[in-house]
């Protein structure tokens, strides 16, 4: 039953919001080139169904890649801001700055760097782009961590690491995944923004790019909205992950 | 063999085809040299791609590099073959709107993305042909909805580049006999357009085989004029999601347009008639304060162009 | 330097927005090894305060706290703490959060020897069958007890327990006592032991602090001379109701109460 | 001296990143074309002082509306989640879609919609890139909610409502205020996309495009720079906020 | 309907991943207006799990809750609830958390009207001098003394106290059970207060419910027939030392050790 819901919920909402996009561009009879509609892009698909799996396949394992990266660097920094006010004071400006320069611009710096390491490119990109939701999150948690938490362990003379590892990261675990499901469609826009602005002819970006020269709009569309199930799939592999690790967090509701 | 890769000013359409079919054809092996081409964002991200010798050759717009070597003097980057005799800048209007002629543009609607290339050779068109900006109607349009703002008649006419802009317009389905193409060139604008850039340094250290570059270029250019199918094919193999009809259109549009012209016909492609390039430079003032002393010695040198006879096009 | 504890002349203060709360006045406790120390005070006096000096999560703002002959300066994994507001770890379960000092302190012992032993704490508080509950399927009277379990599963040379029965009723309480006083036969350790009910540091203490109202001070000491091996029945025996008067008169005192009728 | 230490150590920080950035550029000798350094920057300040004033002006109101849009809808949305488990199930998935999809990619068909109303469109999605992590820290906020704290309010009867003003909401402003310092920077770079992808001539994005055309890298430098100093901006000033209404939540470090 | 709270063969069980734990079991209990219903029973049988059911926080399984002549459904306002654990909010100092009831109950009511009330309050539990302290100031009993605030500070006809003095030593303890003496006889209220302290159910309950062990029935009901007025003395009467006496015998048959020596 329970599981049923888990399905068929999400099932239903996507369903919902397709029907509603093919209705509000039936009724205003919108043209292809300003919004397609959902019952043009099985064509769209099909056509390119290879393209879509090879292309598909591109983005997400550099995605991947990066967001791994962005958790680890992440939560290393979130760990350095959390202990210590110093590091919080200068570095919190610092990463804010750069988060709020638009990495569409930073794409030809880097590749100008790195000239030629396309995957490499990619995969730093992804991972610029998402690390910083991981990093606030962790920041936070080790900061407002009740003393009441980590007396526990500090009683026992237990280290700041072993501390951050027992006590800290569990307690903050919900908001480390939050944060996560934030990063992981970061990552995303990240790998897409290389494939898009600094073209290597790879991943969903270039196929989208494709579409744009030859105005084949509901290719357009069926790549954006491949991105999306990329994401969602993505999501749900955070999900999974949560349900295991986070589980515990979520109340009923009464 | 020589590693030359190059940097393409734009992604794989038409008017990359040539270059596929000098790689295929093996004319760059033959000259000793291994190529690789790669896609690029437009003139302003091939421009420093060769300036910092990431790239040895690119193909850029030669008033993008002229801007860019009076903001980074001493930059070592050139063009060395000019490709785009006339530059593809156009005013894409609808005849059914009243657009078919430079004059008729008087108190239009004229769509214009403020970063355009195009339109920021706008104002020398204007005055060469009395256009009174003032009696005209600028809207700032984004680049996306450029095209679609012309189709749904929103403006009368938009600035761009007459093989893309066009083509879209085509595509949203505005008849082929409503679109007026009027290319900046046949109105006074005496500017020149893309062509093959090199890096100096590396220009400097092996001459042959920039030589031997842009021999190739040229019989690919050649190739691809007599056979515009087996070059759309090559094309197709690197960018297997183009539409190689439409991608044979654009490239018929940029050999008539831009490189075929009555001068190239008559003095073979590649290098450049100083007199115009000094009207160009003078008309560039009108739209650019340059900031060091304006050289075209500086931006253009034919030093490396072969001179066996593989420039002429008849 | 026979005490295995010694608290010698310290004074705290908690720096407030509205200035200093002097909460430790020149407090003197001495516990020799093996012993059981029983504070008593008022409520807000400062006994958890004293606690966490003790265990070196604190460093007060003068005088010296001294375990085991070396002057605390942090704190060191000999000592088993059961905190007054015990926090047991949501996302772990009982026998979980049971076991998480072992991991600390003994990191090579096999999981399955930590279980073992865990699960005979848990027995001995009667939670059994509740090892692998969440904290939040537990009574506040079973937390507590699963966190006195985490206190002294490490089998820690000082134990440090602040009003740790507090939240039992009589009968679970006193079963608990009397646990208390089997295991401190079969593993020695030194006490300090945070109550308010005089019973329990009767039974328990080899001496009972009384501390004065906030900042607190030690106001007496008494030296229980009951035998180690005490029953229940002891605490109805004149000397022990001797005692308890003693204290409760103490206690008056400290409340600043003396003479008021009870 | 706790004052001082607030201002010092910030400004330290960034000067030492500056320093640290020149440094990288004189040892490689780059040129500006590949990275211009720090002190080629305030010449392009100082000529085009006005314009970055204007252009800043433009760009930051309409980043600090759409991201007042994106708090109050994320609230919303998150409240929305937090409360009902189907609509968390139901909703996540969609957002997770809309929010991988790169907003760049979005740019054109918003404008094609909402053809000529540049302010609207920039302010639309400064919103929609910035309100996902607010409502995903809302949302869990809420559903993480210990039943002790939601039983003080519900035993006196009171509305979901305010349980979740007087209890959830303040509970979670530590995170809300992460969420935020997150989504200050994804509004700006959802500003910057629109005044870039379609440019309308006025922001710091037509500036950085302008820099772009004319091969002006310290220009262009410049633009990121003044980019980043205004993300530092809204940052503090959501840091006061944090410290007006979320400052219990730090703890000492012991 | 002469009761105002009557719960009425009310059973409840936990759901828990091991199959579901019965907590309550066909539990009766009534008590008129105006009166003053301890409950009393073993650690982890099921006082709180009550609590929670009389406050409408929860619906038992089978049964009903009647308050008012009305059946309980979902939670009331005219009901003060004291929790086990006192969870006091730290965003808010201890002023402003004994105020949040009225901002509840009474929206109308003007700012200085309710801090005089809570500042009142919290003068009569020793509180006065820390209402604008956070909760992390406070010490766990000087918490507990706030919670208890924040319970009545609305004046309820209905007060549910879940061992509201657990964490108190003695003497603040016996000064409370006074003060919510003088309250009941100021402002009258109905009141079912959970506790471990039998001595506490003499002195201030009307009635007496003895829990069984857990699943909890009602093992037994005591009448306290001491007048209302009482003083802390009537406690060495030989009437309340022999009610003591049944209760202590009767908790140690609901903890199934009867025969045992205690
Ligand atoms: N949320 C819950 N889920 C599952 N089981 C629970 C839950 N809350 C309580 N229990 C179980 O119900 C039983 C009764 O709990 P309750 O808190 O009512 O006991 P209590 O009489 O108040 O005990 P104490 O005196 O220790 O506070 C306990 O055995 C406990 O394990
Ligand atoms: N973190 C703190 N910051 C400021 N003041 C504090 C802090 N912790 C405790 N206090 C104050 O110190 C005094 C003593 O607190 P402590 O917790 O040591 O008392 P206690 O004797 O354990 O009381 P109880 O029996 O009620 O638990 C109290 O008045 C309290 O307000
Ligand atoms: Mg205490
Ligand atoms: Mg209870």
């Amino acid at each position: 039953m329970e599981t049923l819901q888990k399905i068929a919920v999400p099932l239903v909402a996507v369903v919902l919001f397709l029907a509603a996009w093919e209705a509000l561009v039936w009724v205003n009879n919108w043209p292809n080139y300003k919004m397609a509609s959902p019952s043009d892009l099985p064509p769209a698909f099909w056509r390119f169904r290879w393209l879509f799996l090879e292309m598909g396949w591109q983005t997400l394992w550099r995605t991947v890649l990066g967001l791994g990266l962005a958790v680890v660097v992440g939560t290393l920094i979130g760990m350095v801001m959390g202990f210590s006010r110093i590091a919080r004071d200068g570095l919190y400006p610092l990463l804010v700055g750069f988060n709020a320069i638009p990495k569409a611009t930073l794409v030809p710096v880097i590749s100008l760097i790195f000239i030629g390491q396309h995957d490499f490119n990619t995969v730093l990109m992804a991972f610029l782009i998402s690390f910083f939701p991981i990093a606030v999150s962790v920041g936070i948690g080790l900061s407002t961590l009740e003393p009441e938490y980590r007396d526990i362990l500090r009683s026992l003379g237990a280290s700041r690491l072993t501390i951050f590892r027992k006590i800290a990261l569990p307690k903050t675990l919900p908001e480390f995944f939050g944060a996560l499901k934030v990063s992981v469609t970061l990552a995303f826009i990240g790998t897409n923004l290389v494939e898009i602005v600094a073209p290597h002819g790879r991943g969903l970006g270039a196929l989208f790019k494709s579409g744009e020269t030859n105005g084949d709009y509901p290719l357009m569309f069926a790549v954006l909205i491949a991105l999306a199930a990329l994401g969602i799939l993505l999501y749900y592999a955070v999900l999974v992950l949560e349900r295991i690790f986070a589980g515990w967090a979520e109340r009923p509701q009464g | 063999e020589t590693a030359m890769p190059f940097a393409l000013d734009w992604k794989f359409e038409g008017p990359a085809a040539p270059y596929f079919v000098a790689l295929d054809k093996g004319y760059f092996a033959a000259e000793g040299l291994s190529v690789e081409i790669t896609e690029g964002a437009g003139s302003l991200d091939a421009i420093p791609k060769v300036a910092t010798g990431a790239f040895p050759v690119g193909f850029a717009d030669i008033n993008s590099l002229m801007k860019f070597l009076d903001q980074n003097p001493g930059a070592p980057v050139v063009a060395a073959m000019m490709v785009y005799d006339k530059p593809p800048f156009a005013v894409v209007g609808r005849k059914s709107l009243g657009v078919s002629a430079p004059a008729d543009l008087a108190g239009k609607v004229l769509g214009a993305p403020p970063p355009d290339g195009a339109w920021a050779q706008f104002p020398i068109f204007a005055a060469e042909n009395g256009i009174d900006m003032a009696a005209l109607t600028v809207e700032p349009v984004g680049f996306p909805v450029r095209e679609p703002m012309l189709a749904e008649g929103k403006v009368a006419a938009v600035t761009g580049f007459s093989f893309t802009s066009s083509l879209n317009v085509k595509r949203l389905g505005v008849p082929e006999d409503d679109i007026s193409v009027i290319l900046m060139a046949d109105h006074g604008v005496a500017l020149y357009g893309n062509a093959v850039i090199v890096n100096t340094d590396f220009a400097a250290a092996n001459p042959e085989a920039v030589t031997g570059f842009l021999r190739a270029v040229a019989k690919g250019w050649k190739d691809t004029v007599a056979d515009p199918d087996t070059a759309i094919a090559s094309l197709m193999s690197r960018n297997p999601a183009a539409d190689p009809a439409l991608e044979t259109e654009r490239l018929a549009l940029s050999i008539r347009d831009n490189v075929m012209t009555d001068w190239v016909m008559a003095n073979g492609m590649g290098n450049i008639d100083p007199a115009r390039m000094e009207k160009a430079i003078e008309q560039t003032k009108s739209v650019y304060t340059f900031t060091n002393a304006p050289d075209a010695a500086l931006y253009f040198n034919p030093a490396w162009l072969p001179t066996d006879g593989s420039l002429t096009m008849q | 330097m026979a005490n295995l504890i010694d608290i010698k002349g310290v004074s705290h203060a908690y720096r407030t927005k509205s200035g200093p709360l002097p909460v430790l006045d020149n407090l003197n406790i001495a516990v020799p090894e093996g012993e059981f120390a029983a504070v008593v005070g008022p409520s807000g006096c400062g006994k958890s305060t004293l606690t966490r000096l003790v265990a070196g999560l604190m460093k007060p703002d003068s005088g010296e706290v001294w375990l085991h002959g070396e002057r605390v300066t942090s704190p060191r994994k000999t000592v088993g703490m059961a905190f007054q507001n015990p926090v047991l770890l949501e996302w772990r379960t009982i026998v979980d959060n049971v076991i998480l000092p072992l991991e600390i302190v003994a990191p090579r012992m096999p999981q399955a020897r930590r279980v073992e032993r865990a699960l005979h704490l848990l027995d001995m508080v009667g939670l059994s069958g509740f090892e692998s509950k969440r904290p939040s399927e537990l009574s506040g009277g079973m937390r507590q007890r699963a966190s006195l379990c985490r206190a002294i599963v490490h089998r820690p040379d000082v134990l440090i327990m602040d009003e740790p029965f507090g939240a039992l009723d009589n009968f679970t309480r006193e079963d608990l006592w009397q646990t208390m006083r089997d295991l401190r036969a079969a593993e020695p350790f030194t006490c300090v032991l945070i109550t308010h009910d005089l019973r329990e540091s009767v039974f328990l203490g080899d001496q009972v602090f009384v501390l004065s109202g906030r900042p607190a001070r030690t106001q007496m000491v008494l030296k229980v001379d009951l035998p180690a091996d005490r029953k229940l029945d002891v605490l109805y025996e004149p000397r022990a109701q001797q005692m308890l008067h003693t204290l409760r008169d103490q206690i008056r005192i400290a409340q600043g109460r003396d003479g008021e009728l009870h």
